[in-house]
């Protein structure tokens, strides 16, 4: 693997860690099985050389890690974050619904190369590892989960602080200031900018063009595809209703979902009655209201890292059809989730002029 | 002897027409069976009420989508029962709706329940890419045989509770090798009788063939005997339980399909579960770093403890873990060292009651509606 | 569960138009209906009476009566219940007169369309719970925050042996503007010395505590028991706390600086002198220039700063004409010209003050473009008028007219209060119209120029009508009922997303730091739902709105 | 279904009128006795804030033919801003379905003023003609939903 | 101080916002209120307008609401087709003679389902819509009135006039129609008497150069308020008389101003709404206001002013204003601002007329001995108070009665006399 960006972004960790810049590191790291990675805060520098900022799988969504450490307050550490853009636009999306605190959290972000579906990985980890490296290695992404394949932010900036890989020299990275906290921690580290960021910004430029082209090619078929009631019926017919997906999403924070709470269980001769009117009810019945449901809730602030597609045991193309509507919805507020913390919440206000073309045509 | 029920016929086909009759004639208003539910032949539970739509039903097909356990308790959970329904469940299904009716989470009013002494189902996500079809065949053989095939869950290959316990009507089906010839179901209970009676069908006196069901619980004890030493290793030691749960996500996926786990909201998703910044620090004491989010493997032995003396063994844990971990055998193994304990098998016995509740159920009950 | 389901003929009205048996054959069969009957009129009095006998000879539960629309007759079948004993709220009605019978002339639809509505009703009504109307203790002493005759006024009428006014004035005297103005307009009746005699009653009454030289520092709770904190400017660390009911937001405006605008020469050049400066000197008694002479000549500029701040003062050409009335009086030959822009003078006496003044010394010129320079010992006025370009006045002395802009530093009131300021820096009313005193925080009200530039006259009627709303709302010794129909928040359920707390315009929900969950402060809630569509957990319950009563009418609707 | 095709098509339309004004205005159209197309079952909220999307989605896949939410026109809200929130969460569930290839033309949104009888039953009528030119909404039939 | 217990019961004259504003706050107070209203129905002139500046909000759900709540309203006793014909007594103890006319129809017994008006052979202009359209000898005056209680004009008809018609009656399911009733007359003991008796027009006849009455297309600010009305004749349709929709309009401010000797504070405002209304009905039309001097006091209504500028009209400051046929349309010649004669030509033409005290003012001044000023508003006793308290102690003059305001003030007033009442009892 192309280990020295990985010990050059390793050693920059350790070296503010020593300046004190950061206490602790909230960062992927093997399981001990090998068999796949979790997030692991880190007191102990020296455990800082078994971490993998780029690990090939996402088996828990960053935003999620960072939530679960601060949702209950900032705390005594300083923690710098390192996780993939999707993971910081998901924390800030967490931050705007009270689940970050983000006073003592840096969050550092690294070019993204995509990552692999996590059943592939695990089910198989040598190989795993072994293709990730050839695809990184070759900017070659047909191995990567589809939601990867069309991701058009992997190189977003939405944090404190960003790692640019592409367009680098060998053995080094771009470090890319986008906040005070981030510039702090670089002038503490005598980290001034030097060198331009040209190139970085080309490729970085290039990539997300083509992907943006590819996004909506594959939106298009993708819409096609599930599009209309049978398709979609279909598609998520085989739904097993384990709601996997809605505990792997980083931004479906409630603590019970509305799909789960006893709204939706209705009485006896309720089921009986759409039975009958339908010949035939399907049980359970709710699958395809809880993923349209999930989708009003939160596809405006779907990050499309596809950590619901990971969960699904039943490889249903979740991720795929939430990135597709999560762009239309959060179209409708020229929104985009996580870009940018000061951003309100689309829930959370509105314009006096605003929407007419969803308000009939009548007058 | 019992009352029973032979016709010439497959035992599919005989049960689809008994079923189809009962709708036609009004003696139940729906049924509850396995289904193919579209055009790529996905199969999941329906409450069938039209009859023309049970061509196709395939109540005894070997997946298991969800627990209908589960689905029988939210059926019955609430409102009265005024129109009779009929469920054809797999025996691990049917005693883990009876953990939950012994838990207040549904009741049997108006609900008659068929099972068949079952093979076993493959892992659901084998039917994903539909690969189980291509073995289909080769099942039902070993069905027929009694024999264990090599590619269903191992939960079901290590499963000696293949006989439906507190079923109104035992439709005879593992170890039957003429079952594709013939029907054969007894009717356990009045219930299941009133059935035959209100469709006026005779039936004849009858015993199961306990020798070969016998026999066949044999190979599963021998069978479960090496699935448990192969897990025994694996768990030797909290380094066998990181390295078997490391991996886990913390999707509480297994929670959510588990027939036991009624909980509204579950203990370890509650407020009381949370760590605090505090509690972070103070692990630091201890250790250099520690896995987020907390307490995957403090879930997995918390939820082992909840439910171990009620689990069924059902094997939708296993399913449904995206990351494969063996979560139905771990539960399985340690479930029944508990259940001896107590000499108590979940949901073979309605009356019998639970050992120990260790929870309580009006957790968070309040505002819902 | 006992329902009785009641459907009203309504004389021929829905009898003719729906086949009532049918509905009545559809409605039987229901869950929990014990009885279904049809009635000539409910709503009349034998009606009334049938419903009354109906609940206790069949011990009814829960009561669905299928009439005209709740906006009629809602009430009155609600009074009924409670007559009888029976929860008012375990009520429902459907409405198969106005939104059926009368807009549906096919009798088969009507009648599909009345059982449709009927069944929703029995279907939602079984979900209904009992609801208690709530009394709280209330506190009626009242803050009033600025010493203006806003505030004062407001004290005076509401002060009185059951309630004790704290009246807070920033500054260390009482009187606001006003007290500088020697009369009147438009009857030129003493001013100054009025307002003396009312801040002599003020401090005379035993009812009203005199806070001067004093800010406020917090405003906790909500309508009916405020905690209030008050701080002196003078020596900071005094602070004094007290209870109160309601507050009132008196604060007032002050006149715009013309300083900045370098075209009106004020500061810069002698005898310019504003409006506020020429009150005073009026005041004083004499009216004279710099060198004590008095002025031969004397131009009067309207609407200064009105381009500055986007609106029109609306008092400003009046108190413009007022001066002429001083410098009639004082000086007489002083050759007087107004300049103005639109001559403002709304009202029904206000034209004839305006006619009264007029004389063969006084000028009104209609202008644009004007310029104030020096010009030796003159001042010179260049201008364009209807006719031409830069004419040219030099006069001994201008009066600059300046308009009302609101007072500065309310932002801790505003901000404790969650009342809101417009665009233009005055405090925001509940609603332009019908509710031009109170604000959207029950309990906070809004008086005099704080609100919107305004005359005297219209300044005290400010005052009283907020005296009218606390008299009418926080009377001694009476609870205060709010709405019955609010907003829950499951504590287990919420997870602390606050969003809730943005789309809730009334501030009735807080934020509890120790548990993050959400807290609906149920005598603010207005019981809008806001929040019920707006939180994705499902935490909260509108009472008498809740999910499953929706559903089950939704569930109905398309059958 | 054979069955559905005889049978003359009855459409059923969800009707969510907020209490302050689309309601009234329904109320005029009665007391006006103008003529409105009986598959309107209205459905009272105090405000059009209180529609939580998944009610509507509820609706939608439960086989409403339509749903119709009425409210009152931007600034007249009886809570002041309802009516804004109302319309961000309606354009949410309007999008997901169109994004599904649903029928987005069964979700509609109106203002309707407490003196806008003639304006409500326009509305109703328009609306009854969109839905009937559509056809039944197949999800009513729909096993899987 | 009055040696006798005052009474604590309330009468307050006319229902319209004041007077419901005064009534529901007095009520809100446990107080028990005596509202008379001179017509059949509350709302007063506000339920005429669609919508009010300057946030264009509908005026009826703005009323609506608080009308029912009158209505439902238990401490409160409206009297409908009253009048005040005498009154005894002084503050604290006031015995007021009320003669309430008979309405013909049973407010108990009516449902308000209207099937009384079809068989109605009478029909007449319908006052309440500026005689813009008809209604019947029995009537409400619009859709959605209240009470929605119809009563006979028995000027019109034909029973009263001794003609044998019983049609209505027959037409009744509610014996709700009794024509035996009779006008009466009865005594209340009232504390405080609030008058908020409104306001009406100048008659515009009264300057024919402005062509009202003898040119088509010439309305008053009120007929157009209706015209534009949804529950309104033409159901919000602009339209000119022989129903084809104007391409130009000119609104005339300050109509009567020189001879009523004031300025009525709120024309410039209505003007600039029609300026709204107008726009949104044709988007195409062309509007001019002809002002003399614009009054847009406050802290709203320059910002109003500058969106209806926006919205499309050209503003004139004009004088020796005239109106006269050209052709199919209008032509108004006046000298602009420059003292240059000049003309334009429109289809329609609105007038905005001053406010007038309401014909019956002198008159109730009279019987409530209370002083009027020289426009024969009721006096206010001193306008260094908030001018809402008369002449005469225990008697207040709120609205329109004791000046030309808009609603805000109207509304402000009437809370006024409230709090007058409550203080000083």
């Amino acid at each position: 693997m192309k280990k020295s960006i990985r010990e050059t972004i390793k050693d920059f960790l350790m070296k503010a860690m020593e300046k004190g810049v950061f206490d602790a590191v909230l960062i992927p790291m093997k399981v001990p099985a090998g068999d796949s990675y979790v997030y692991v805060l880190i007191k102990d520098k020296a455990l800082v050389k078994d971490a993998d900022p780029l690990p090939p799988v996402m088996s828990v969504q960053g935003g999620k890690a960072v939530s679960s450490v601060t949702r209950l307050g900032k705390g005594n550490l300083k923690i710098a974050a390192v996780m993939r853009p999707c993971e910081v636009r998901a924390t800030n999306e967490l931050e705007k619904n009270e689940q970050v605190n983000p006073e003592n959290i840096t969050l550092i972000s690294i070019d993204c190369p995509g990552v692999l579906p996590l059943h592939d990985f695990t089910s198989n980890p040598e190989e795993g590892l072994a293709v990730f490296e050839q695809a990184e290695k070759k900017h070659d992404d047909t191995k990567m989960r589809p939601v990867c394949q069309i991701c058009d932010n992997s190189s977003l900036i939405a944090g404190d602080l960003h790692i640019g890989t592409l367009g680098a020299a060998k053995d080094s990275v771009f470090l890319i200031a986008h906040s005070h906290k981030g510039q702090e921690v670089l002038q503490t580290l005598q980290l001034s900018s030097k060198g331009s960021l040209a190139s970085w910004k080309k490729q970085v430029q290039e990539k997300v063009e083509n992907k943006k082209k590819q996004r909506s090619m594959t939106h298009k078929q993708l819409k096609k595809q599930i599009g209309g009631l049978e398709n979609l019926i279909d598609t998520f017919s085989r739904c097993l209703n384990c709601h996997n997906c809605m505990r792997a999403c980083p931004v479906c924070f409630c603590r019970l979902c509305y799909f789960d709470s006893e709204k939706v269980k209705n009485v006896r001769e309720d089921y009986m009655q759409q039975a009958q009117e339908k010949g035939t009810l399907r049980f359970p019945p709710d699958t395809t209201l809880f993923h349209i449901g999930r989708m009003t809730h939160m596809s405006v602030s779907c990050v499309s890292c596809g950590a619901c597609e990971d969960a699904c045991p039943v490889s249903l193309p979740v991720a795929q059809v939430f990135s597709m509507i999560a762009d239309e919805t959060q179209g409708l507020f020229e929104y985009l989730a996580g870009r940018n913390r000061e951003e309100p919440l689309p829930m959370k206000t509105f314009k006096e002029d605003e929407l007419h073309e969803m308000e009939d045509a009548h007058d | 002897m019992t009352k029973a029920l032979v016709r010439k016929t497959s035992t599919e086909q005989g049960l689809l027409t008994f079923l189809q009759d009962l709708l036609k004639n009004k003696v139940v208003s729906g049924v509850f069976s396995l289904k193919v539910i579209n055009k790529d032949g996905d199969i999941a539970y329906a409450l069938i009420t039209n009859p023309d739509d049970l061509k196709d039903a395939r109540p005894f097909y070997p997946l298991m989508p969800e627990n209908a356990g589960l689905h029988l308790s939210r059926f019955t959970l609430k409102g009265t029962a005024k129109q009779p329904v009929l469920a054809v469940v797999k025996p691990c299904e049917l005693r883990g709706f009876v953990e939950l009716i012994k838990r207040e989470q549904g009741n049997l009013d108006k609900l008659i329940t068929i099972s068949a002494t079952c093979g076993g189902v493959f892992p659901i996500k084998m039917a994903v890419s539909k690969d189980h079809e291509k073995h289909l065949s080769k099942y039902w053989e070993s069905v027929k045989k009694g024999e264990i095939h090599p590619e269903i869950r191992s939960v079901c290959k290590a499963c000696e509770n293949f006989e439906p316990y507190t079923a109104d009507i035992t439709v005879d089906l593992l170890g039957n090798s003429k079952s594709d010839a013939q029907l054969c179901m007894y009717f356990n209970t009045n219930k299941g009788k009133e059935l035959a009676t209100a469709l006026k069908t005779t039936l004849v006196e009858k015993d199961s063939d306990k020798k070969t069901l016998d026999a066949i619980r044999k190979k599963r004890t021998a069978e479960k005997q090496r699935l448990f030493a192969d897990i025994q290793k694996q768990l030797n030691g909290i380094d066998g339980l990181v390295n078997i749960f490391g991996r886990c996500i913390g999707c509480h996926g297994c929670s959510k399909v588990c027939p036991i786990c009624y909980c509204r909201l579950c203990e370890f998703e509650s407020p009381e579960a949370e760590y605090n910044p505090a509690h972070f620090e103070s692990e630091f004491k201890k250790k250099g770093a520690m896995k987020v989010p907390p307490g995957t493997l403090y879930y997995q032995l918390g939820r082992l403890s909840h439910i171990g003396i009620s689990c069924v063994a059902c094997g939708q844990c296993e399913d449904v873990c995206p990351v494969d971990i063996p979560v139905a055998m771990i539960f399985k193994y340690v479930g029944e060292s508990i259940q001896t304990m107590f000499e108590y098998v979940p949901g073979k016995n309605r009356d019998e009651k639970i050992p120990l509740i260790t929870f309580n159920k009006e957790e968070f009950a309040e505002i819902e509606e | 569960m006992k329902i009785g389901v009641y459907i009203c003929e309504c004389g021929p009205n829905i009898a003719e138009k729906v086949d009532i048996d049918e509905v009545i054959k559809a409605v039987k069969p229901l869950d929990n209906v014990a009885v279904v009957e049809r009635f000539k009129l409910l709503c009349s009095q034998d009606g009334k009476q049938f419903l009354a006998d109906q609940i206790k000879k069949h011990e009814l539960t829960h009561l669905v009566v299928a009439a005209c629309s709740p906006r009629e007759h809602q009430q009155t079948f609600m009074d009924v219940c409670e007559q009888e004993g029976l929860n008012p709220y375990l009520f429902q009605l459907a409405n198969i007169r106005e939104q059926c019978a009368w807009i549906t002339d096919d009798k088969k639809e009507a009648t599909k369309k009345a059982i449709r509505l009927t069944k929703a009703a029995v279907a939602r009504v079984q979900y209904h719970t009992p609801l208690e109307k709530q009394q709280i203790e209330s506190n009626p002493d009242v803050l009033v925050i600025g010493g203006g005759i806003a505030g004062i006024q407001a004290s005076l009428q509401l002060a009185g042996p059951e309630r004790t006014i704290h009246l807070v004035e920033k500054t260390s005297s009482l009187g606001g503007l006003s007290q500088y103005y020697e009369k009147t307009f438009p009857d030129m009746k003493p001013c100054a010395s009025f307002i003396k005699g009312l801040i002599e009653t003020v401090k005379n009454n035993p009812h009203i505590n005199v806070y001067t030289n004093t800010e406020i520092e917090e405003i906790l709770g909500f309508f009916g028991n405020f905690e209030i904190t008050v701080k002196q400017t003078t020596t900071p660390e005094a602070t004094a706390a007290f209870e109160v009911g309601a507050v009132v937001v008196a604060t007032g405006a002050t006149p715009f600086n013309p300083e900045h605008i370098s075209k009106y020469g004020y500061q810069k050049i002698e005898n310019v002198i504003t409006a506020l400066d020429f009150e005073q000197m009026n005041l004083s008694g004499k009216i004279t220039l710099k060198n004590g002479k008095p002025p031969k000549s004397v131009a009067i500029i309207h609407c200064v700063g009105r381009e500055e701040k986007g609106y029109c003062s609306q008092i400003c050409c009046m108190y413009s004409i007022k001066f002429i009335r001083y410098l009639q009086k004082k000086v007489p030959s002083t050759k007087i010209t107004n300049f103005y822009t639109d001559l403002c003078i709304p009202g029904k006496s206000q034209q004839h003050f305006y006619e009264q003044s007029l004389g063969n010394h006084v000028d009104f010129i209609r202008m644009s473009d004007l310029q104030i320079t020096k010009q030796s010992d003159k001042i010179q006025i260049t201008y364009s008028n209807e006719k031409d370009a830069s004419k040219k006045l030099s006069v001994d002395m201008v009066i600059l007219s300046p308009v009302l802009e609101p007072t500065q530093g309310l932002s801790s009131i505003i901000e404790s209060t969650r009342i809101s300021q417009g665009e233009k820096g005055f405090l925001t009313e509940e609603h332009e119209k019908i509710a031009p005193v109170s604000t959207s925080t029950e309990g906070v009200f809004i008086a005099g120029c704080s609100h919107g530039p305004k005359s005297i006259e219209e300044t005290m009627s400010q005052a009283e009508a907020v005296t009218g709303h606390i008299l009418t709302s926080l009377i001694p010794g009476q609870k205060i009922e709010p709405e019955v129909k609010v907003s829950h928040i499951s504590e287990s359920f919420c997870i602390g997303c606050k969003t809730c707390l943005n789309v809730c315009c009334y501030g009735a929900i807080t934020f509890d730091d120790l548990k993050k969950v959400s807290v609906v402060n149920e005598v603010i809630c207005r019981g809008c739902g806001n929040c019920v569509a707006a939180c994705p957990s499902g935490a909260i319950t509108l009472k008498h709105f809740t999910h499953n009563q929706v559903y089950h009418e939704v569930k109905e609707a398309v059958q | 279904m054979g069955v559905n095709m005889v049978e003359k098509f009855e459409p059923r339309i969800v009707g969510f009128l907020c209490n302050w004004c689309s309601y009234a205005g329904a109320d005029l159209a009665g007391t006006s006795k103008l003529q409105i197309p009986s598959s309107l079952t209205p459905i009272r909220v105090m405000c059009t804030s209180r529609i939580d999307p998944v009610l509507v989605l509820t609706a939608f896949l439960r086989g409403a033919d339509g749903v119709l939410i009425a409210g009152c026109h931007p600034g007249d809200c009886h809570y002041d801003e309802g009516n804004y929130y109302a319309r961000r969460r309606f354009a949410i569930v309007k999008k997901v379905v169109e994004g599904l290839g649903l029928e987005k033309d069964r979700l509609r949104l109106s203002w309707v003023s407490a003196s806008e009888g003639q304006r409500f039953a326009d509305v109703v009528k328009e609306f009854n003609e969109t839905i009937t030119k559509l056809g039944p909404n197949p999800m009513k039939k729909e096993a899987s939903l | 101080m009055n040696k006798k217990e005052p009474f604590s019961d309330i009468l307050v004259v006319g229902a319209g916002i004041a007077g419901i504003q005064a009534s529901l706050m007095l009520s809100k107070a446990k107080k028990n209120v005596h509202l008379i209203e001179k017509t059949s129905y509350t709302g007063g002139a506000s339920i005429k307008y669609e919508e009010v500046f300057s946030n264009m909000e509908c005026s009826t759900c703005m009323l609506a609401p608080i009308q029912q709540q009158l209505l439902q309203d238990k401490n409160i006793t409206l009297h409908t087709l009253s009048t005040i014909k005498g009154v005894k007594g002084s503050q604290g103890n006031y015995i007021v003679t009320i003669e309430k006319k008979a309405r013909y129809v049973d407010m108990v017994n009516c449902i308000g389902c209207n099937a009384c008006f079809d068989p109605c052979p009478v029909s007449v202009k319908n006052e309440f819509e500026e005689g813009l359209n008809e209604r019947k000898a029995i009537f409400v005056p619009c859709a959605g009135a209240l009470p929605n209680v119809p009563m006979i004009d028995t000027e019109h008809c034909l029973r009263f006039k001794n003609k044998k018609c019983t049609a209505c009656q027959e037409a009744c399911m509610f014996e709700a129609i009794d024509y035996n009733q009779k006008d009466e007359t009865f005594d209340i003991k009232v504390g405080a008497i609030i008058v908020a008796t409104g306001f009406s027009l100048f008659d515009t006849q009264k300057t024919p150069h402005y062509g009202y009455g003898t040119l088509d297309d010439v309305y008053t600010a009120l007929e157009f308020e209706r015209l534009y009305a949804s529950n309104g004749p033409t159901e919000g349709t602009i339209q000119l008389k022989k129903g084809d929709s104007p391409k130009s309009a000119a609104i005339i401010h300050c109509v009567g101003r020189k001879e009523q000797g004031y300025c009525s504070s709120v024309c410039c405002l209505y003007s600039l709404k029609f300026t709204h209304y107008l726009t949104s009905k044709l988007p195409d039309i062309k509007i001019y206001n002809l002002y003399s001097d614009l009054c847009i006091p406050g802290k709203s209504h320059q910002k109003f002013y500058e969106k209806m500028k926006d919205a499309g009209t050209t503003l004139l400051r004009a004088d020796a204003i005239k109106v006269e046929k050209k052709g199919k349309s209008m032509e108004i010649t006046y000298t602009d601002e420059n003292n240059k004669k000049t003309s334009i030509t429109v289809d329609m033409v609105i007038l905005a007329p001053a406010l007038l005290p309401h014909p019956d003012t002198m008159g109730l001044a009279k019987t409530l001995d209370i002083a009027v000023d020289d426009h024969e508003f009721f006096k206010e006793n001193d306008t260094t108070s908030s001018c809402v308290s008369s002449s005469k102690p225990g008697i207040y003059i709120v609205g329109c009665a004791q000046g030309p305001k808009n609603i805000q003030d109207s509304v402000t007033q009437a809370s006024a006399a409230v709090g007058k009442i409550l203080s000083s009892s």
